[in-house]
Order: C-alpha cells, then structure tokens, then sequence
C-alpha cells in the first residue's frame, strides 16, 4: 500500500495536480508516525511512511494548510473515517473542495501501540506485520500479537469503512457497518442508576488534566478562538481545579461539536489520561438518533445539521426525565 | 443524598422576555405567591440561553435551573424555541447521563397570559428541588461558603 | 508584611493625577500612610486588583522621594482600565521591587546623560530622571528628548515645564508627531529628532518607549557614530510571577522581570530577536 | 549487607510507614495507565514502569491557592490560605523522577525562594525504585542518571523475590530506622546483580546512544536560529500534552477567581505551547506554533542549561513520547537538530 501511495504522491506533485502532499513521516520507532506535509518527490521518497500506526486523522491539516495558502493545490490521503471529517469541513466550509485532491485509502483497522503495550509487549525494537499477526521485535524477546488483539478501540467499533469522498482509491473501499455495536457502552451506561453514572465519570473525569489535546485534535473543533481560550467568557480556565471545572470543560466540549462530531474517535485516541471522551459525543449522538431520525455527519455536504433545524414536533426536554433508569 | 428540613434551595430560572418574564409580572400583580428563592433571569428568547449558561448558574450555586419560554409556535422570533427545544433535550439528556439528577433542570412553555400557571410552576419546581437537597454533584467547591 | 514573593501586600491609592485622556498618575501608600518599599530607578512592581488582574508596572517616582511611590499607567487592557476608573481610596494590592534597576549608582556615574522617551516611555525613565535631578553632584550633563502624539499626550508635562526646564543643566527637547494649534516647538517623530540634534558621542542614552520608535532611534543613534555599549532600555514582557519561575516572559536565558526590564543594547543583541 | 524486605512483606512495610505518614504509591488507573494514590490496606501498587502523570504533582501541583482577597467596597483583606503541609512519603519513584526533583529546585528553591515549593518539599520523603524492565521510550542515560540507582531518599532495588533497600539521606536512614524490625539484613550480592541487568538492558536501547552532544547553554544562536523548527514544528497541535506530563515543566500561571464571597488567587500548570501564554494587551512576541514549539526545546536544552551550570532541562523519562497526540517530542528534536548540525 505505502509504494502505490508513494508513486501515486510523486506522479501528481510532478505532473502539477497537486503543490502539497499531506501524509505520514516515520517515528523513532515503528508505531510512533507523525503527520507531515511533502513537497518535493525526493522528501517523499525518503520520508513518506504509511502502516497500521497511522491513525491521526489528517483531514484537519487540510484546514491548516489552506490557512497558510488558500490556493495551493493539495493532496491528502484519508482513510475512511478520515472522509466524514473532511466532509464535514467542507459542509462547514472550513476547507475548499476543489483545491484539494482526496485518494482515498480501503481500511482495516489501525493498530494501536497502547494495545500492544497492554498486553504486557515492552522495550519494542521492532513491529512487523505478518499477516493478521504483529511480530514484535523487543529487547525482551521477540513477541507475536494477532492484530485484532492489536486493534486500536476505536476500529472495533467502526461504524463505516465506506470512502465518503475521493477523487480516486487506493485499496478496497469498504461498507457502513450499521451493525458495529458502538452505542453498545453508551447504552449500558444509560441502564446504569444515576449514582453509578455519577461514580463512572467522576473515576474517569478527575483524571483529566486540561491538556486540550481532546479540543484541539478534534475535526470539529474549528473556531478561531475556543470560548475556554477567551479571557472575556469568564471560563476561561487551564485549571483541572475541581470536579465543577472537569465535568463543565466536557460537557461543553462535546456539546459544541453535537450533530457535527463524525465519531472519529480522536479525542479518546490523544487523551493521555485514557479518558473514553467519544462516550460523551457519542451520547449525543445517539440521542440524536432516536429523539430526532438517524443522522451521521460528513455523510454528505449538504444535509441539514440537527441541531439547526427543528420540526414542529420534537420532542419535549421531558423526555429524559421519563425513559431509563434515574 | 441528605434531605435537610431547613433546606432552602436558590432556583435559576431563564425567563423568556416575551412570555414567561411578563407572565411571571402578570403573577406578581395578580397577587399569586411564588417562593422568594426564585432568581429570575431575563433573556430575549429561551433559545438565547446557552448551555453554559446553566451549567455557570449550578457552579455558582444554584440547586435547581429552569428555563421558561414562550409555547411552540408562539416565539417572538418565530422559530428560537424550537431550536431551544432541541439543545435543552440534548443538554438535560448530558447532564442525566453524567450521573446529575435529572430534576434539577426543566424545561417550560408559559406565555404572558399564564401568570398562574408560572407561579403554579415555581412552586412545583421548588418543592421537587427541595425535596432533592442541595446541588452536590454540579458545584464549584470553592464557591461553596 | 510578609516575606512572601506572591502574597501582595495591600496599598491604598491616595491620589490620582490625569495626565492626558488615557494616562493617569497613581500615588499609593501603605494603608498606614508610608511608602511601600524602597526601589531603585527603572524597577518595577506587581500592581493588581483581586478578581481582575496582576501586572507589572515600571515605578515612576525617584527612590529620592521618601514619601509615597506613583505609577504612571496607560489605560490599554482589562486591569488598566479597572485602574483608571477607580477613585482616591481604593485599595490595591502590590509586591515588588522586581528586575534590575537602571546603573545608576555604577556604570552611570559622572557620565553625561541623555533621556530618549516616547509617550507613556517616560515613566520608567522619569524615575532615573527625578533620582539623577536629587543626586546633581554625581551626574554630568542631561538632555531630555521627549515626545508623544500631541501636546495632550506629553506626560508630567506641567513637571517638565515648571521643575525640568527650569533646573541648571537639564536640557529638555520635546516633540509632538503632528502640527497642532498652540504648539510652537518641535514637530516631527523622535528618531529625526534626535538626529537634527545630533548629540554629543561621549553622553550615555537611556531610552524607552514603543517598540518601533526604540528601533529607528537605535538606528540613528548608530548612525550617529553611538555605540550599543552606551545605550540602555527597559523592556516589557507578559510576567506573571515577577520572580524568574512562571517562565513566560525570557528572551532566550534572559527572564525580563529578574534579569531586566533593564538591558543595555549589546545585551540585548547577545539574546534571541523574540521581543 | 543491606536490608531486604520480601515481597510479601511490602503491604506490612507500607502499613507500619503508614502509620507515620500518608504513603502515597503508584496505582493502576482503569484504563490502562497509573496514577499515584494514598495507600490504604487493600491497596494494589502497580506494576508499571511510569505514572502517566510524573510525581512533580506532590510538591507542584496542577492547581493550588495562592492567597485569598476579601473584598468590601473600597478595601481589600489579603488571607494566606496555607495550612499546616502533612508529612508524607512517595513510593515508588523511578530515577528519571528523583532527577527532575533536583531541577525543579533549581528553579523554586533558588532565590527567592517559593515557599509553597519549599513547604511540600521539606514533607516529602521519596522512596525511588529502580528499574528491571525498562521501555524503549526511556533515555534517562542520556543525562547521565542511571536507571538502577535512583538516588532518593531511600532507595528500593528489586531482586530476589523482594526488595533491597538502602538509605541515601539523614531523612531517608530516620524513616528506615524508625520502622522497626521489619526488614532482615542480607548480603547485597544479588541486589547488584540486578542493577547490572538493568543497566545491561538500557545500553540495547533504540536510544541508548542519544547525545546531548550539540546542545547546551553555548549553543544559543545556532540552534534558535536552525532551519529545523519549521518542520519539526509543522504537526504540533498545540496541546499541553507534553508539558503536563512532564516531571521538568514548571511554567505557570496566576489567575484570579470570583468565588462570589471572595477572590481566590491560585496558581496552575501553564504550557508554552498555548497561544496565550505570552499574550499582552499590546501583541505577542510568540505569534506562530514554530517560536511555541521551539520555546519548550530551547528551554530545556539551551536555557536551562545557561543558567544552571549546564544542566539539562529533561530526564529522559519518555513520557512526552509516549503520550503525544502526533508523536513529536524531544527525541526527535534531538535528533533532527543534530544533524542539521553536522551537515553544516
């Protein structure tokens, strides 16, 4: 797959379809990819990688590179959870379509090196993909790790390995997945009583240590000046001071980004404290679902937003004093 | 959750300039009593009431918020309570599913007309957050006095 | 008083002067009427009000007044604007001194003087300016060159005409940037200025003001044939803490608040351009 | 000979030191990392190589009050918030962490000196741990500290189904001694025998042979001015990530907060990576992620060092590339600029 996106990099920066080619540049070791953007064939050649570590949804970076130079040509690579977003930013007109030239990439899963770790694989030297295993190469031994035990959380419960948009595919385009069972930890949360509720998040919240890497990872999370970064809000805090502060910064965190969150699943992939943000906007998700008609954002560029559109008869705030448990 | 004999809640309550702000002076000057501990907050439009609003009026103290507006169909702007509608039941679904009791924040439609009917809804919002006790799960510690 | 660096102690605003429509003098005294701690020109102190803001403002009264401190402040943020609207008896909260004075009592001495400041500029350096007036003896000569927008924003202006101009060898040059109706001196930037008067190459210049007059003077005092060696300013940061450790405002391994506001220019040319 | 204390009897040392102090040690979180908790009987200490928060929290933590105002029309009363500081210890603390405590001195106990620092510390008794099992992430050699001897207070080594223990300092021999009998005396041998292993397995290493050759306080102007920045800074997102983790950053803030029955000054972790760390009314001398980004490196590798007798700003304890939303870190850094360098 890396040579294929290689050459198809290098034909399009020569022929002059593209000026910029967003994509990935290899790490110390062989999980810790960083985005990086080419523009010349030779870097390409020499530091272009893509492998089952390559998680980072790129499709922000888009938004980043159009800032500095609205008209550059530019190429990026996505996979398929990648293409809401950048959907997304287009309906949101965050970035130009026309300027940009999308291949899209099939996609089983992306690993994730924490899984690997948890498994109690340490001192990694070396990770090879063998078939559906990882053969780790460590200082401890070598290891061997089927690459579903491998699977970063997130790629279990994928909801669609269907390529929203592209100009052209590398790989296999995939299928939605309405059967993926994401909303199967919301909906036990939502059977736990409210003071089980309460405890899970105050165990999961306290941990959080205002790093804004959730906010600032995040597809979604577009505005010029976040309302948390605004002196004149009055809540602007960096302080993880108390529970108040923690529960407030994501709440509304994931309220801002409600009906136009594509469940990419980054926020949950930055956090280091491991902290399951993607249950608090997949909950609006849900919520939205079934209170409103299903809806996934960035599955196109024109639908209407739920939550800036209405009928006349929604349902009452009510409803959610009346179903589940309290 | 302690229930306190002597507990007097302080309410927040977002009032639709339009409806429930003259309904709640339409209730004054008709004599209705509802209770003091009432704070009321005058907004242009129930729409114009953000989430943070509310989630600020609970970190300052508040036990229990309540947002009035004007009954669907009936707003000022023609649409704002439609949309208010729809981000109250999302945040109030939130709050619920954060483990926050979920009586401590309603939602209701008075008009300028209905100045029974606000203080009817004051009264009954006070008693059911009175009977919850005080805000423990949303509230800045080091505004506690 | 406590010997805390960020506890503050408390201040009581006993005066307050307008200056020109956004600048205005503060005096302030302890509240059992003295002066809050002794500085040394060009150092600067921690002023805040609780619940709005904490920021760091150049002292503008000489050490040689024993009586109370003054603070010379511009309104043009959230806590200046709070400062300007209060009235005579508010308490403040202050903590300081902070940074290294201006050489006064080494490099300095028995040199001749040239005081180069733009607008609110001055109020670092009329600390320098009122200590070197007190300490005569020490001092060679002094010029002043001063300037603003309009004779309205010329700061301590009634200072500079009653007790400046008329001290034995002090010279005092003011400009204004534009013509204006009841000014008959001179007209025009700083930078020019100081060229046409082209001073003397053996006299020391301290200089403070904006960003962008401190560059074109520097350039001309170059071409003037000065060298960095002689010339010193006072620099800004965002500060915090005032004591070096919150780590906000360095210039390369310079903090400006314990290892400036004070640099000389060679100083400054040692140090990374990210000020 | 040294003192032994079998794994067995690690709950029955963390009780008797308990009832002394409070104990803190470090604990699994639910989601895989581990964070440190106050010991209680039942409590499990975790096995992981690292906290996912470093222990610079006990001494400086995210968030604290500085002084309280209350505020009464024209006039202000100023209360010192601070409370009598507990004793307590801290188990389990690896080398890289003991090491970053000597460099925060530096910056709060120098002159003058910062009193909450200095109270929590004067507390604090560390108990290091060394390690067995190092991560590919670790480079702790680089700045000379050796993963096998932490060098606290008291030193915990573990072989031979238990731990051996030696005591560094006055306070760390008071605290061991005051325990009582509770250890047996055994001859170090396989204590050493361990260390060795350890020290064995840091030279195989992916970054065993990173050099702070190239950076230090001399080195100001060519590094500040390295072509590098731009594209190492280029994915950065601009999170505090890296600084939060970190057991050296210190930067902080002062913010003021309206309780409505008072203002509460406090203080709390700042990052130079946030755009508004050095935000004035009038601009920002840092306008772009690139002097952000390449503040953070300066500091630790060109700053600190100038001013603290070359001593670098990091302990290579591998958090920051562990936990970086994009995988940019200080390795990379390195690495980048030092070749740079050499291609001159």
């Amino acid at each position: 797959m890396q040579e294929v996106m290689k050459k198809r990099a290098v034909e399009l920066l020569s022929d002059g379809t593209v000026s910029k080619v967003i994509g990935w540049m290899p790490g110390e070791f062989s999980y810790d990819m960083t985005p990086a953007v080419f523009t010349t064939a030779g870097e390409i050649e020499e530091n272009f990688i893509y492998n089952d570590f390559c998680g980072a949804n790129v499709s922000k970076y888009v938004m980043k590179e159009q800032k500095k130079d609205a008209d550059a040509k530019i190429l990026v690579f996505l996979k398929p959870c990648d293409t809401y977003s950048f959907n997304q930013l287009t309906a949101e007109h965050k970035i130009s379509r026309d300027n940009v030239y999308v291949i899209g990439v099939g996609c089983d899963g992306m690993a994730d090196v924490d899984k690997i770790k948890a498994a109690g694989i340490d001192g990694i030297l070396g990770i090879e993909s063998d078939g559906d295993k990882f053969i780790v190469k460590t200082v401890y031994g070598d290891e061997t790790i089927a690459k579903a035990d491998a699977m970063a959380e997130r790629c279990l419960s994928c909801k669609s390995k269907k390529l929203m948009v592209y100009d052209e595919i590398i790989g296999e385009d995939g299928e939605v997945n309405t059967d993926c069972g994401r909303f199967d930890m919301v909906a036990k949360l939502e059977s736990m009583t409210a003071d089980e509720r309460f405890e899970f998040w105050r165990g999961e919240l306290s941990r959080c240590i205002r790093c804004n890497a959730c906010r600032n990872v995040c597809p979604a999370c577009t505005c010029e000046q976040c309302v948390f970064d605004n002196p004149n809000s009055g809540i602007a805090q960096k302080a993880a001071s108390d529970s108040f502060e923690e529960n407030m910064f994501h709440i509304i965190r994931a309220f801002h980004v409600a009906a136009r969150c594509t469940d990419c699943g980054e926020c949950s992939r930055v956090c280091p404290e491991r902290i399951p943000l993607h249950l608090l906007n997949r909950k609006f998700i849900k919520d939205i679902n079934e209170l409103y008609g299903d809806y996934q954002a960035g599955d196109d560029t024109e639908s209407k937003n739920p939550l800036t559109s209405f009928t006349f008869d929604d349902a009452e705030p009510s409803v959610v004093h009346e179903r589940g448990n309290e | 959750m302690q229930v306190n004999e002597t507990f007097t809640p302080t309410i927040v309550a977002f009032c639709c300039n339009w409806c429930s702000y003259a309904g709640a002076d339409l209730s004054g000057t008709n004599r209705l009593q509802y209770p003091a501990n009432v704070k009321i907050i005058r907004v242009p439009c129930s729409c114009r009431v953000n989430p943070m609003f509310i989630l600020r009026a609970f970190q300052r103290g508040a036990d229990g918020v309540i947002i009035c507006g004007c009954h669907p169909g009936d707003c000022h702007y023609t649409t704002g309570n439609y949309y208010a509608r729809r981000r109250t039941t999302l945040l109030f679904s939130m709050l619920d599913y954060l483990g926050i009791e979920r009586n401590r924040t309603r939602l209701e439609w008075v008009s300028a007309a209905e100045g029974a009917k606000f203080a009817e809804t004051m009264n009954d919002f006070v008693a059911q957050i009175t009977e919850l006790g005080p805000n423990r799960r949303l509230e800045d510690l080091r505004c506690r006095k | 008083m406590t010997n805390e660096t960020l506890i503050p102690y408390l201040g009581v605003v006993t005066d307050i002067r307008i200056d020109t429509p956004d600048v205005k003098t503060f005096r302030v005294l302890t509240p059992d009427g003295v002066k809050p701690f002794d500085h040394m020109p060009g150092q600067c102190a921690m002023l805040s009000i609780p619940g709005v803001g904490e920021a760091m403002f150049s002292i503008t009264s000489s050490p040689t007044n024993k009586d109370y401190m003054e603070f010379s402040i511009k309104k043009c943020g959230c806590l200046t604007d709070w400062l300007h609207m209060m009235d005579v008896g508010q308490q403040i909260t202050i903590r300081g001194p902070y940074g290294k004075p201006f050489p006064v009592e080494t490099e300095l001495k028995g040199k001749d003087l040239l005081f180069i400041a733009g607008g609110i500029g001055l109020a670092p350096l009329r600390s320098v300016i009122n200590y070197v007036r007190d300490n005569r003896a020490n001092y060679g000569s002094v010029q002043i060159v001063y300037g603003a927008r309009s004779k309205d924003d010329l700061v301590d202006y009634n200072e500079i005409i009653n007790e400046w101009m008329t001290d034995d060898g002090v010279e005092v040059n003011l400009t204004i940037d534009r013509e204006q109706e009841g000014w008959d001196g001179h007209v025009g930037f700083i930078p020019n200025f100081v060229k046409e008067l082209n001073p003397d190459l053996k006299k020391t210049v301290l200089m403070c003001g904006p960003p962008v007059m401190i560059k074109f003077t520097l350039q001309g005092l170059m071409e003037l044939g000065f060298e960095k060696t002689q010339v010193y300013t006072t620099m800004e940061l965002k500060m915090k803490c005032g004591v070096g450790k919150c780590g906000r405002c360095n210039i390369g391994d310079k903090y400006v608040c314990k290892d400036g506001p004070v640099f000389r220019f060679d100083e400054l040319d040692e140090l990374p351009d990210e000020y | 000979m040294m003192l032994y204390l079998s794994s067995d009897k690690l709950d029955l040392f963390l009780e008797k030191a308990s009832e002394k102090l409070n104990v803190y040690v470090p604990v699994d979180d639910t989601n895989g990392g581990a964070s440190y908790k106050k010991w209680k009987p039942g409590t499990a200490v975790s096995k992981a190589l690292h906290t996912t928060k470093s222990a610079k929290d006990f001494f400086f933590p995210q968030t604290e009050n500085l002084v309280e105002f209350k505020m009464s029309g024209k006039n202000i009363e100023i209360i010192d918030p601070r409370r009598e500081t507990e004793d307590y210890a801290v188990f389990g603390v690896r080398a890289c962490d003991v090491r970053s405590f000597g460099i925060l001195d530096k910056v709060f106990l120098s002159d003058p000196v910062d009193t909450y620092y200095k109270n929590r510390r004067e507390h604090g008794l560390i108990l290091g741990l060394s390690c067995n099992r190092p991560a590919e992430t670790c480079f702790c050699g680089t700045f000379g500290i050796d993963a096998a001897e932490p060098m606290a207070d008291v030193d915990f080594t573990e072989a031979d189904n238990g731990y051996f223990i030696g005591a560094n300092t006055e306070k760390g021999t008071a605290f061991i001694e005051s325990l009582g009998d509770i250890f047996e005396d055994r001859g170090a041998a396989p204590a050493e025998e361990a260390k060795a292993k350890t020290r064995e397995i840091m030279k195989k290493l992916p970054l065993a042979n990173l050099t702070t050759d190239g950076f230090g306080g001399d080195k100001l102007d060519e590094l500040f001015d390295a072509a590098g920045w731009a594209d190492l800074s280029e994915a950065c997102i601009a999170c505090g990530t890296c600084t939060f983790v970190c057991p050296t950053c210190q930067c902080y803030d002062i913010k003021d907060y309206d309780t409505g029955h008072g203002i509460c000054r406090f203080r709390c972790w700042d990052s130079c990576m946030y755009s508004d760390f050095t935000k004035m009314a009038h601009g920002n001398p840092r306008l772009t992620q690139k002097e952000r980004f390449r503040q953070r490196f300066m500091h630790k590798l060109v700053y600190f060092p100038s001013n603290n007798d070359g001593e670098f700003g990091c302990v290579g304890c591998g958090r920051c590339l562990a936990s970086c939303p994009i995988n940019m870190n200080i390795v990379k850094v390195m690495k980048k600029l030092a070749k740079e360098d050499s291609g001159k």
